[in-house]
Protein backbone atom coordinates (compact mmCIF):
# COMPACT_ATOMS: atom_id res chain seq x y z
CA UNK A 1 0.00 0.00 0.00
CA UNK A 2 1.81 3.68 -1.01
CA UNK A 3 1.70 6.02 1.53
CA UNK A 4 -0.81 8.18 2.05
CA UNK A 5 -0.83 11.48 -0.21
CA UNK A 6 0.64 14.62 1.62
CA UNK A 7 -2.68 16.26 1.37
CA UNK A 8 -4.27 13.51 3.31
CA UNK A 9 -2.17 13.62 6.06
CA UNK A 10 -1.77 17.53 6.23
CA UNK A 11 -3.77 19.39 8.93
CA UNK A 12 -6.92 20.33 8.02
CA UNK A 13 -8.83 23.25 10.34
CA UNK A 14 -12.10 22.87 8.64
CA UNK A 15 -12.39 18.65 9.84
CA UNK A 16 -10.12 18.95 12.51
CA UNK A 17 -11.94 22.17 14.29
CA UNK A 18 -15.59 20.17 14.52
CA UNK A 19 -14.01 17.34 16.48
CA UNK A 20 -11.83 19.39 18.74
CA UNK A 21 -14.30 21.86 19.82
CA UNK A 22 -17.20 19.30 20.07
CA UNK A 23 -15.81 17.46 23.57
CA UNK A 24 -14.98 18.55 27.50
CA UNK A 25 -14.03 22.30 28.10
CA UNK A 26 -14.27 23.75 24.37
CA UNK A 27 -17.47 21.99 23.40
CA UNK A 28 -19.24 23.09 27.00
CA UNK A 29 -18.57 26.96 25.74
CA UNK A 30 -19.63 25.80 22.27
CA UNK A 31 -17.18 26.74 20.00
CA UNK A 32 -17.68 27.09 16.34
CA UNK A 33 -15.40 26.97 13.19
CA UNK A 34 -15.48 30.12 10.86
CA UNK A 35 -12.83 30.22 8.80
CA UNK A 36 -9.00 29.65 8.10
CA UNK A 37 -5.94 30.69 6.22
CA UNK A 38 -2.38 29.59 5.78
CA UNK A 39 -1.04 30.55 9.36
CA UNK A 40 -4.58 31.98 10.97
CA UNK A 41 -7.96 30.03 12.15
CA UNK A 42 -11.17 31.56 13.24
CA UNK A 43 -13.47 30.54 15.85
CA UNK A 44 -17.05 31.32 16.75
CA UNK A 45 -18.04 31.86 20.57
CA UNK A 46 -22.06 32.42 20.45
CA UNK A 47 -23.49 34.42 23.13
CA UNK A 48 -25.04 32.49 25.63
CA UNK A 49 -27.09 33.50 29.46
CA UNK A 50 -24.55 31.61 31.25
CA UNK A 51 -21.42 32.73 30.27
CA UNK A 52 -21.93 36.26 30.94
CA UNK A 53 -19.43 38.56 33.21
CA UNK A 54 -22.00 40.54 34.93
CA UNK A 55 -25.56 40.01 35.79
CA UNK A 56 -26.91 43.22 34.40
CA UNK A 57 -25.20 42.75 31.44
CA UNK A 58 -25.48 40.42 28.28
CA UNK A 59 -21.94 40.57 27.41
CA UNK A 60 -19.33 37.56 27.81
CA UNK A 61 -17.59 37.25 30.67
CA UNK A 62 -13.52 37.06 29.84
CA UNK A 63 -13.24 33.92 30.47
CA UNK A 64 -14.32 32.61 27.59
CA UNK A 65 -12.81 34.58 25.53
CA UNK A 66 -9.47 33.59 26.84
CA UNK A 67 -10.40 29.99 26.19
CA UNK A 68 -11.44 30.94 22.38
CA UNK A 69 -8.24 32.63 21.79
CA UNK A 70 -6.10 29.56 22.80
CA UNK A 71 -8.12 27.43 21.31
CA UNK A 72 -7.78 29.14 17.99
CA UNK A 73 -3.99 30.08 18.79
CA UNK A 74 -4.00 26.22 18.78
CA UNK A 75 -5.65 25.51 15.29
CA UNK A 76 -3.60 28.24 14.11
CA UNK A 77 -0.15 26.45 15.05
CA UNK A 78 -1.37 23.16 13.77
CA UNK A 79 -2.35 25.10 10.24
CA UNK A 80 1.09 26.79 10.12
CA UNK A 81 3.21 23.46 10.99
CA UNK A 82 0.70 21.35 8.44
CA UNK A 83 0.46 18.51 11.23
CA UNK A 84 -0.79 17.86 14.46
CA UNK A 85 0.78 17.95 17.59
CA UNK A 86 0.98 17.75 21.42
CA UNK A 87 1.42 21.56 22.58
CA UNK A 88 0.97 23.20 25.73
CA UNK A 89 0.80 26.70 26.38
CA UNK A 90 3.66 28.58 27.85
CA UNK A 91 1.76 31.96 28.68
CA UNK A 92 -1.40 33.93 26.86
CA UNK A 93 -1.67 38.08 27.62
CA UNK A 94 -5.45 39.75 26.56
CA UNK A 95 -5.99 43.17 26.30
CA UNK A 96 -9.77 44.08 26.53
CA UNK A 97 -10.48 46.79 24.81
CA UNK A 98 -14.25 47.44 24.79
CA UNK A 99 -17.13 45.46 25.20
CA UNK A 100 -18.89 43.42 22.78
CA UNK A 101 -22.09 44.48 21.67
CA UNK A 102 -24.81 42.67 23.47
CA UNK A 103 -26.08 39.01 22.88
CA UNK A 104 -23.24 39.44 20.51
CA UNK A 105 -21.42 36.48 19.57
CA UNK A 106 -17.52 36.93 20.01
CA UNK A 107 -15.02 35.71 17.06
CA UNK A 108 -11.59 34.90 18.07
CA UNK A 109 -9.01 35.10 15.22
CA UNK A 110 -5.51 33.85 16.18
CA UNK A 111 -2.40 34.07 13.93
CA UNK A 112 0.76 32.20 14.15
CA UNK A 113 3.41 34.26 13.57
CA UNK A 114 6.45 32.33 14.16
CA UNK A 115 7.72 28.53 14.78
CA UNK A 116 10.88 27.57 16.25
CA UNK A 117 12.20 24.23 16.98
CA UNK A 118 10.29 24.00 20.08
CA UNK A 119 8.17 27.13 20.45
CA UNK A 120 5.42 28.88 18.75
CA UNK A 121 4.55 32.51 18.69
CA UNK A 122 1.00 33.43 17.96
CA UNK A 123 -1.55 36.71 18.42
CA UNK A 124 -4.56 37.49 17.44
CA UNK A 125 -7.89 39.58 18.28
CA UNK A 126 -11.51 38.65 19.38
CA UNK A 127 -14.28 40.51 17.55
CA UNK A 128 -18.01 40.86 17.41
CA UNK A 129 -18.28 41.32 13.45
CA UNK A 130 -14.78 43.84 12.53
CA UNK A 131 -11.73 42.44 12.62
CA UNK A 132 -10.32 46.26 12.68
CA UNK A 133 -12.69 47.04 15.73
CA UNK A 134 -11.43 44.25 18.62
CA UNK A 135 -12.64 43.69 21.26
CA UNK A 136 -9.84 41.94 22.47
CA UNK A 137 -6.09 41.69 21.37
CA UNK A 138 -3.89 38.74 22.62
CA UNK A 139 -0.33 37.62 22.05
CA UNK A 140 0.89 34.06 23.35
CA UNK A 141 4.05 31.59 23.27
CA UNK A 142 3.01 27.62 23.12
CA UNK A 143 6.21 25.18 23.57
CA UNK A 144 5.70 21.76 21.88
CA UNK A 145 5.64 18.93 24.22
CA UNK A 146 8.33 16.03 23.00
CA UNK A 147 8.06 13.83 26.03
CA UNK A 148 6.68 13.11 29.30
CA UNK A 149 3.70 15.48 28.41
CA UNK A 150 1.89 14.76 31.96
CA UNK A 151 4.80 17.68 33.23
CA UNK A 152 3.99 20.04 31.16
CA UNK A 153 1.66 22.53 31.38
CA UNK A 154 -1.18 23.97 29.26
CA UNK A 155 -4.24 22.04 28.54
CA UNK B 1 -19.71 38.76 49.88
CA UNK B 2 -21.37 39.02 47.04
CA UNK B 3 -22.05 36.27 44.92
CA UNK B 4 -19.99 35.35 41.68
CA UNK B 5 -20.72 36.37 37.82
CA UNK B 6 -23.42 33.70 35.82
CA UNK B 7 -19.96 32.59 34.16
CA UNK B 8 -17.88 31.73 37.48
CA UNK B 9 -21.40 29.60 38.68
CA UNK B 10 -21.77 27.78 35.21
CA UNK B 11 -17.95 27.16 35.43
CA UNK B 12 -18.54 25.44 38.67
CA UNK B 13 -16.63 27.60 40.92
CA UNK B 14 -17.29 28.11 44.10
CA UNK B 15 -16.05 29.78 47.52
CA UNK B 16 -13.78 27.43 49.24
CA UNK B 17 -12.67 29.68 52.55
CA UNK B 18 -11.75 33.35 53.26
CA UNK B 19 -7.77 33.40 53.82
CA UNK B 20 -7.53 36.70 55.63
CA UNK B 21 -8.85 39.03 53.32
CA UNK B 22 -8.52 37.37 50.35
CA UNK B 23 -11.48 34.62 49.24
CA UNK B 24 -9.66 31.28 48.15
CA UNK B 25 -12.18 30.52 44.96
CA UNK B 26 -12.05 26.28 44.07
CA UNK B 27 -12.93 24.42 41.41
CA UNK B 28 -13.84 21.09 40.75
CA UNK B 29 -12.52 18.73 38.21
CA UNK B 30 -14.77 17.95 35.82
CA UNK B 31 -15.77 17.27 31.68
CA UNK B 32 -16.84 20.80 31.49
CA UNK B 33 -13.30 22.34 32.42
CA UNK B 34 -11.09 19.12 31.02
CA UNK B 35 -8.65 19.94 28.23
CA UNK B 36 -6.59 17.32 26.26
CA UNK B 37 -7.97 13.96 28.22
CA UNK B 38 -6.77 14.18 31.98
CA UNK B 39 -5.65 17.51 32.32
CA UNK B 40 -7.76 20.88 33.46
CA UNK B 41 -7.91 23.51 30.14
CA UNK B 42 -6.18 26.86 30.13
CA UNK B 43 -9.13 28.47 29.60
CA UNK B 44 -11.04 27.18 32.51
CA UNK B 45 -7.66 27.88 34.81
CA UNK B 46 -8.07 32.02 33.44
CA UNK B 47 -11.54 31.44 34.36
CA UNK B 48 -10.58 30.82 38.22
CA UNK B 49 -7.75 33.04 38.65
CA UNK B 50 -9.67 36.34 36.96
CA UNK B 51 -12.33 35.05 39.17
CA UNK B 52 -10.39 35.23 42.27
CA UNK B 53 -8.86 38.42 41.39
CA UNK B 54 -12.70 40.29 40.85
CA UNK B 55 -13.77 38.75 44.17
CA UNK B 56 -10.91 39.80 46.29
CA UNK B 57 -11.28 43.51 44.44
CA UNK B 58 -15.19 43.76 44.68
CA UNK B 59 -14.39 43.38 48.55
CA UNK B 60 -11.60 45.62 48.85
CA UNK B 61 -13.57 48.26 46.81
CA UNK B 62 -16.43 47.67 49.18
CA UNK B 63 -13.95 48.41 52.26
CA UNK B 64 -12.86 51.30 51.11
CA UNK B 65 -16.81 52.20 50.45
CA UNK B 66 -16.29 53.15 46.97
CA UNK B 67 -19.22 52.43 44.72
CA UNK B 68 -16.65 51.83 41.87
CA UNK B 69 -17.10 49.50 38.66
CA UNK B 70 -14.37 47.36 37.79
CA UNK B 71 -13.97 46.83 34.11
CA UNK B 72 -10.92 44.33 32.64
CA UNK B 73 -7.54 45.87 31.28
CA UNK B 74 -5.59 42.81 31.12
CA UNK B 75 -4.93 39.36 31.93
CA UNK B 76 -1.05 37.76 31.53
CA UNK B 77 -1.57 33.87 32.51
CA UNK B 78 1.71 31.83 33.34
CA UNK B 79 0.99 28.43 32.64
CA UNK B 80 3.47 26.29 34.98
CA UNK B 81 2.00 22.79 35.19
CA UNK B 82 -0.28 20.47 34.10
CA UNK B 83 -3.36 20.48 36.07
CA UNK B 84 -4.58 17.30 37.20
CA UNK B 85 -7.97 15.83 38.08
CA UNK B 86 -8.15 17.09 41.15
CA UNK B 87 -9.77 20.65 42.92
CA UNK B 88 -7.93 23.48 41.79
CA UNK B 89 -7.52 26.97 44.43
CA UNK B 90 -7.16 30.25 43.38
CA UNK B 91 -6.20 33.73 45.48
CA UNK B 92 -5.34 36.95 44.73
CA UNK B 93 -3.02 39.67 46.27
CA UNK B 94 -3.50 43.25 45.54
CA UNK B 95 -0.70 44.89 44.51
CA UNK B 96 -1.68 48.41 43.71
CA UNK B 97 -5.23 49.70 44.23
CA UNK B 98 -5.33 53.60 42.53
CA UNK B 99 -7.72 55.75 42.31
CA UNK B 100 -8.13 54.40 38.43
CA UNK B 101 -6.80 51.08 38.01
CA UNK B 102 -5.62 48.26 40.12
CA UNK B 103 -3.15 45.79 39.43
CA UNK B 104 -3.36 42.34 40.99
CA UNK B 105 -1.69 39.09 41.20
CA UNK B 106 -3.23 35.66 41.37
CA UNK B 107 -1.79 32.16 42.10
CA UNK B 108 -3.91 28.95 41.24
CA UNK B 109 -2.61 25.28 42.91
CA UNK B 110 -3.85 22.00 43.96
CA UNK B 111 -2.09 19.61 46.30
CA UNK B 112 0.57 22.40 47.58
CA UNK B 113 -0.37 26.11 47.30
CA UNK B 114 3.62 27.24 47.09
CA UNK B 115 3.66 25.01 44.16
CA UNK B 116 1.06 26.85 41.55
CA UNK B 117 -0.05 25.58 38.36
CA UNK B 118 -0.64 28.88 37.30
CA UNK B 119 0.12 32.63 37.82
CA UNK B 120 -1.87 35.86 36.78
CA UNK B 121 -1.24 39.76 36.37
CA UNK B 122 -4.16 41.94 36.30
CA UNK B 123 -4.76 45.12 35.46
CA UNK B 124 -8.65 46.33 36.03
CA UNK B 125 -9.96 49.88 35.68
CA UNK B 126 -11.84 51.21 38.22
CA UNK B 127 -14.46 53.66 37.04
CA UNK B 128 -16.50 55.68 39.95
CA UNK B 129 -20.05 56.92 39.29
CA UNK B 130 -19.90 60.17 37.65
CA UNK C 1 -4.82 87.84 16.29
CA UNK C 2 -6.65 84.48 14.54
CA UNK C 3 -6.43 80.98 16.23
CA UNK C 4 -3.69 78.97 14.92
CA UNK C 5 -4.68 76.35 12.03
CA UNK C 6 -5.27 73.24 13.36
CA UNK C 7 -2.51 71.97 11.49
CA UNK C 8 0.11 74.31 13.10
CA UNK C 9 -1.31 72.83 16.35
CA UNK C 10 -1.47 69.03 15.66
CA UNK C 11 0.84 66.61 16.99
CA UNK C 12 3.41 66.13 14.05
CA UNK C 13 5.52 63.25 14.59
CA UNK C 14 8.65 64.24 12.49
CA UNK C 15 8.97 66.98 14.19
CA UNK C 16 8.49 65.82 17.53
CA UNK C 17 10.20 62.77 17.69
CA UNK C 18 14.15 64.15 16.78
CA UNK C 19 12.76 66.55 20.59
CA UNK C 20 11.33 64.04 22.31
CA UNK C 21 14.61 61.30 21.48
CA UNK C 22 17.33 63.84 21.65
CA UNK C 23 17.80 63.55 25.48
CA UNK C 24 18.29 61.88 28.77
CA UNK C 25 17.57 57.37 28.33
CA UNK C 26 15.93 58.19 24.83
CA UNK C 27 18.82 60.19 23.58
CA UNK C 28 21.90 57.89 25.56
CA UNK C 29 20.42 55.21 23.31
CA UNK C 30 20.15 57.11 20.16
CA UNK C 31 16.72 56.56 18.69
CA UNK C 32 15.95 57.71 14.89
CA UNK C 33 12.61 58.65 13.39
CA UNK C 34 11.90 56.94 10.56
CA UNK C 35 8.29 57.08 9.15
CA UNK C 36 4.68 57.81 10.40
CA UNK C 37 1.28 56.61 9.47
CA UNK C 38 -1.92 57.99 10.97
CA UNK C 39 -1.89 55.51 14.04
CA UNK C 40 2.28 54.61 14.09
CA UNK C 41 5.61 55.39 14.33
CA UNK C 42 8.01 53.94 13.22
CA UNK C 43 11.78 54.70 15.24
CA UNK C 44 15.81 53.25 14.61
CA UNK C 45 17.66 52.04 17.30
CA UNK C 46 21.26 51.80 15.68
CA UNK C 47 23.54 48.96 16.69
CA UNK C 48 26.32 50.06 18.86
CA UNK C 49 28.36 47.46 20.88
CA UNK C 50 27.82 48.88 24.32
CA UNK C 51 24.29 47.78 23.89
CA UNK C 52 24.85 44.08 23.60
CA UNK C 53 23.33 41.61 25.55
CA UNK C 54 26.16 38.68 25.27
CA UNK C 55 29.97 39.34 24.72
CA UNK C 56 30.15 36.55 22.16
CA UNK C 57 27.06 38.21 19.76
CA UNK C 58 26.66 41.49 18.33
CA UNK C 59 23.19 41.75 18.75
CA UNK C 60 20.87 44.34 20.43
CA UNK C 61 20.04 43.48 24.39
CA UNK C 62 16.43 43.23 24.78
CA UNK C 63 16.61 45.84 27.07
CA UNK C 64 16.94 48.39 24.39
CA UNK C 65 14.10 47.67 22.29
CA UNK C 66 11.54 47.98 25.55
CA UNK C 67 13.06 51.23 25.42
CA UNK C 68 12.30 51.62 22.18
CA UNK C 69 8.60 50.23 21.68
CA UNK C 70 8.09 52.20 24.51
CA UNK C 71 8.84 55.76 22.98
CA UNK C 72 7.60 54.28 19.56
CA UNK C 73 4.11 53.79 21.28
CA UNK C 74 4.25 56.65 23.11
CA UNK C 75 4.43 58.96 19.83
CA UNK C 76 1.89 56.57 17.89
CA UNK C 77 -0.55 57.70 20.47
CA UNK C 78 -0.06 61.49 20.11
CA UNK C 79 -0.16 60.95 16.42
CA UNK C 80 -3.65 59.21 16.78
CA UNK C 81 -4.98 61.70 19.13
CA UNK C 82 -3.39 64.20 17.68
CA UNK C 83 -2.46 66.02 20.34
CA UNK C 84 0.86 65.91 22.64
CA UNK C 85 -0.43 65.33 26.00
CA UNK C 86 1.07 63.67 29.24
CA UNK C 87 0.72 59.87 29.31
CA UNK C 88 2.53 56.97 31.33
CA UNK C 89 3.02 53.36 30.85
CA UNK C 90 0.78 51.10 32.73
CA UNK C 91 2.51 47.88 31.39
CA UNK C 92 3.95 46.87 28.43
CA UNK C 93 4.71 42.96 27.33
CA UNK C 94 7.52 42.19 24.54
CA UNK C 95 7.58 38.44 23.18
CA UNK C 96 11.34 37.65 21.55
CA UNK C 97 10.56 35.97 18.67
CA UNK C 98 14.15 35.51 17.17
CA UNK C 99 17.80 37.51 17.26
CA UNK C 100 18.38 40.94 15.14
CA UNK C 101 21.55 40.02 12.08
CA UNK C 102 24.57 41.04 13.58
CA UNK C 103 25.40 44.97 13.89
CA UNK C 104 21.66 45.46 12.49
CA UNK C 105 19.57 48.30 13.44
CA UNK C 106 16.49 47.69 15.36
CA UNK C 107 13.21 49.57 13.93
CA UNK C 108 10.37 49.24 16.59
CA UNK C 109 7.10 50.35 14.90
CA UNK C 110 3.98 51.08 17.26
CA UNK C 111 0.22 50.71 16.39
CA UNK C 112 -2.38 52.61 18.76
CA UNK C 113 -5.58 50.86 18.12
CA UNK C 114 -7.77 52.08 20.68
CA UNK C 115 -7.71 55.04 23.06
CA UNK C 116 -10.56 55.43 25.72
CA UNK C 117 -11.10 58.64 28.11
CA UNK C 118 -7.95 57.42 30.15
CA UNK C 119 -6.41 54.71 28.37
CA UNK C 120 -4.41 53.95 25.57
CA UNK C 121 -3.87 50.15 23.54
CA UNK C 122 -0.71 49.77 21.50
CA UNK C 123 0.59 46.84 19.78
CA UNK C 124 3.66 46.60 17.73
CA UNK C 125 6.63 44.89 16.06
CA UNK C 126 10.64 45.43 16.40
CA UNK C 127 12.46 44.11 13.02
CA UNK C 128 15.79 44.55 11.65
CA UNK C 129 13.97 45.74 7.75
CA UNK C 130 11.30 43.43 7.18
CA UNK C 131 8.51 44.13 9.75
CA UNK C 132 6.56 40.93 8.38
CA UNK C 133 9.93 38.85 10.03
CA UNK C 134 9.69 40.44 13.35
CA UNK C 135 12.72 40.14 15.69
CA UNK C 136 9.84 41.06 18.79
CA UNK C 137 6.24 41.57 19.13
CA UNK C 138 4.96 44.12 21.39
CA UNK C 139 1.42 44.77 23.45
CA UNK C 140 1.25 47.31 25.81
CA UNK C 141 -1.43 50.01 27.66
CA UNK C 142 -0.91 53.72 28.31
CA UNK C 143 -2.97 55.98 30.52
CA UNK C 144 -3.63 59.22 30.28
CA UNK C 145 -2.81 61.98 33.38
CA UNK C 146 -4.97 64.13 34.08
CA UNK C 147 -3.43 65.38 38.01
CA UNK C 148 -0.68 65.00 40.09
CA UNK C 149 1.57 63.21 37.56
CA UNK C 150 3.98 62.56 40.37
CA UNK C 151 2.05 60.03 41.48
CA UNK C 152 1.90 57.56 38.55
CA UNK C 153 4.07 55.05 36.70
CA UNK C 154 6.04 55.24 33.51
CA UNK C 155 8.72 57.41 32.62
CA UNK D 1 29.25 35.84 39.68
CA UNK D 2 29.95 35.73 35.87
CA UNK D 3 29.93 39.92 34.83
CA UNK D 4 26.89 41.58 33.89
CA UNK D 5 26.36 42.03 29.79
CA UNK D 6 27.78 45.30 27.96
CA UNK D 7 24.27 46.70 28.03
CA UNK D 8 23.95 46.73 31.67
CA UNK D 9 27.43 47.89 32.59
CA UNK D 10 26.76 50.64 30.18
CA UNK D 11 23.69 51.38 31.70
CA UNK D 12 24.98 51.53 34.89
CA UNK D 13 23.87 48.47 36.70
CA UNK D 14 25.74 46.99 39.54
CA UNK D 15 25.56 44.26 42.32
CA UNK D 16 24.59 45.87 44.84
CA UNK D 17 24.52 42.30 47.33
CA UNK D 18 23.28 39.17 47.34
CA UNK D 19 20.60 38.25 49.42
CA UNK D 20 20.51 34.69 50.39
CA UNK D 21 20.77 32.88 46.54
CA UNK D 22 19.07 36.11 44.81
CA UNK D 23 21.70 39.18 43.57
CA UNK D 24 19.95 42.21 44.14
CA UNK D 25 20.74 44.99 41.06
CA UNK D 26 21.60 48.90 41.47
CA UNK D 27 21.29 51.29 39.30
CA UNK D 28 21.45 54.97 40.24
CA UNK D 29 19.83 57.58 38.73
CA UNK D 30 21.73 59.65 35.92
CA UNK D 31 20.24 61.54 32.90
CA UNK D 32 21.49 58.46 30.71
CA UNK D 33 18.41 56.82 32.40
CA UNK D 34 15.89 59.90 32.73
CA UNK D 35 13.07 59.97 30.83
CA UNK D 36 10.15 63.12 31.48
CA UNK D 37 12.35 65.14 33.99
CA UNK D 38 12.92 63.94 37.18
CA UNK D 39 11.28 60.65 36.24
CA UNK D 40 13.25 56.95 35.99
CA UNK D 41 12.68 55.93 32.57
CA UNK D 42 10.83 52.77 32.06
CA UNK D 43 12.85 51.18 29.41
CA UNK D 44 15.76 51.52 31.82
CA UNK D 45 13.46 49.76 34.54
CA UNK D 46 12.88 47.32 32.25
CA UNK D 47 16.89 46.87 31.82
CA UNK D 48 17.17 46.52 35.17
CA UNK D 49 14.06 44.19 35.84
CA UNK D 50 15.55 41.77 32.99
CA UNK D 51 19.27 41.97 34.31
CA UNK D 52 17.99 40.93 37.54
CA UNK D 53 16.72 37.77 35.96
CA UNK D 54 19.22 36.58 33.82
CA UNK D 55 22.07 37.29 36.91
CA UNK D 56 19.95 35.06 39.05
CA UNK D 57 19.05 32.51 36.41
CA UNK D 58 22.75 32.08 35.32
CA UNK D 59 23.37 31.28 38.71
CA UNK D 60 21.18 28.94 39.66
CA UNK D 61 21.96 26.62 36.25
CA UNK D 62 25.51 27.49 37.30
CA UNK D 63 24.50 25.32 40.82
CA UNK D 64 22.48 22.63 38.73
CA UNK D 65 25.61 22.19 36.91
CA UNK D 66 23.91 23.06 33.40
CA UNK D 67 26.11 24.66 30.74
CA UNK D 68 22.58 26.01 29.26
CA UNK D 69 22.53 29.40 27.28
CA UNK D 70 19.82 31.48 27.68
CA UNK D 71 17.32 33.17 25.06
CA UNK D 72 14.88 35.08 26.34
CA UNK D 73 10.62 34.31 25.03
CA UNK D 74 9.32 37.65 26.74
CA UNK D 75 9.44 40.05 29.29
CA UNK D 76 5.79 41.69 31.19
CA UNK D 77 6.25 44.66 32.69
CA UNK D 78 3.94 46.25 35.08
CA UNK D 79 4.80 49.91 36.07
CA UNK D 80 3.11 50.62 39.55
CA UNK D 81 4.29 53.91 40.63
CA UNK D 82 6.75 56.40 39.08
CA UNK D 83 10.55 55.91 39.47
CA UNK D 84 12.37 59.09 41.38
CA UNK D 85 15.88 60.53 41.07
CA UNK D 86 17.01 57.96 43.39
CA UNK D 87 18.76 54.52 43.35
CA UNK D 88 16.59 51.84 41.92
CA UNK D 89 16.87 48.11 43.19
CA UNK D 90 15.86 44.89 41.80
CA UNK D 91 15.72 41.49 42.92
CA UNK D 92 14.42 37.99 40.89
CA UNK D 93 12.55 34.84 41.91
CA UNK D 94 12.72 31.77 40.39
CA UNK D 95 9.27 30.72 39.74
CA UNK D 96 9.93 27.45 38.10
CA UNK D 97 13.54 25.62 35.90
CA UNK D 98 12.35 23.09 33.66
CA UNK D 99 14.29 21.11 31.66
CA UNK D 100 13.64 23.85 28.58
CA UNK D 101 12.46 26.86 29.91
CA UNK D 102 12.60 28.75 33.24
CA UNK D 103 9.82 31.12 34.61
CA UNK D 104 10.94 34.39 36.96
CA UNK D 105 9.43 36.81 38.80
CA UNK D 106 11.25 40.18 39.82
CA UNK D 107 10.49 43.52 41.41
CA UNK D 108 12.18 46.87 40.90
CA UNK D 109 11.91 49.30 44.45
CA UNK D 110 13.45 52.63 45.53
CA UNK D 111 13.18 53.53 49.40
CA UNK D 112 11.00 50.34 50.50
CA UNK D 113 11.20 46.97 49.18
CA UNK D 114 7.80 46.40 50.24
CA UNK D 115 6.22 48.93 48.17
CA UNK D 116 7.68 47.57 44.40
CA UNK D 117 8.04 50.33 41.78
CA UNK D 118 7.72 48.00 39.13
CA UNK D 119 7.27 43.81 38.42
CA UNK D 120 8.02 41.75 35.69
CA UNK D 121 7.56 37.95 34.52
CA UNK D 122 9.96 36.54 32.59
CA UNK D 123 10.03 33.23 29.97
CA UNK D 124 13.53 32.42 29.38
CA UNK D 125 14.56 29.36 27.22
CA UNK D 126 17.36 27.27 28.69
CA UNK D 127 19.20 25.79 25.93
CA UNK D 128 21.60 22.87 26.40
CA UNK D 129 24.04 22.28 24.17
CA UNK D 130 23.91 19.87 21.45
Amino acid sequence: MPPPEPADTAFDPVRAAPFLTARSHNGWLGMLYREHGADWVELELPWRSDLVGEDDRAVLASGPIVSLMDMASGLAIWTRMGSFQPIATLDLRVDYTRAAAPRASVFGRATCYRITRSAAFVHGVAHDGDPADPVARMQGVFMTIKVNPGILPGG
Amino acid sequence: MARLTPYADALGITVEAADGDAPVMRLDFSDGVQGRPGVLHGGAISGLLETAGYALLRGALVQEGRAAAMKPINLTVQFLASGKPHPTFAKARIVKLGRRTANLSVEAWQDDPSRPIASAVMNVMVVEPE
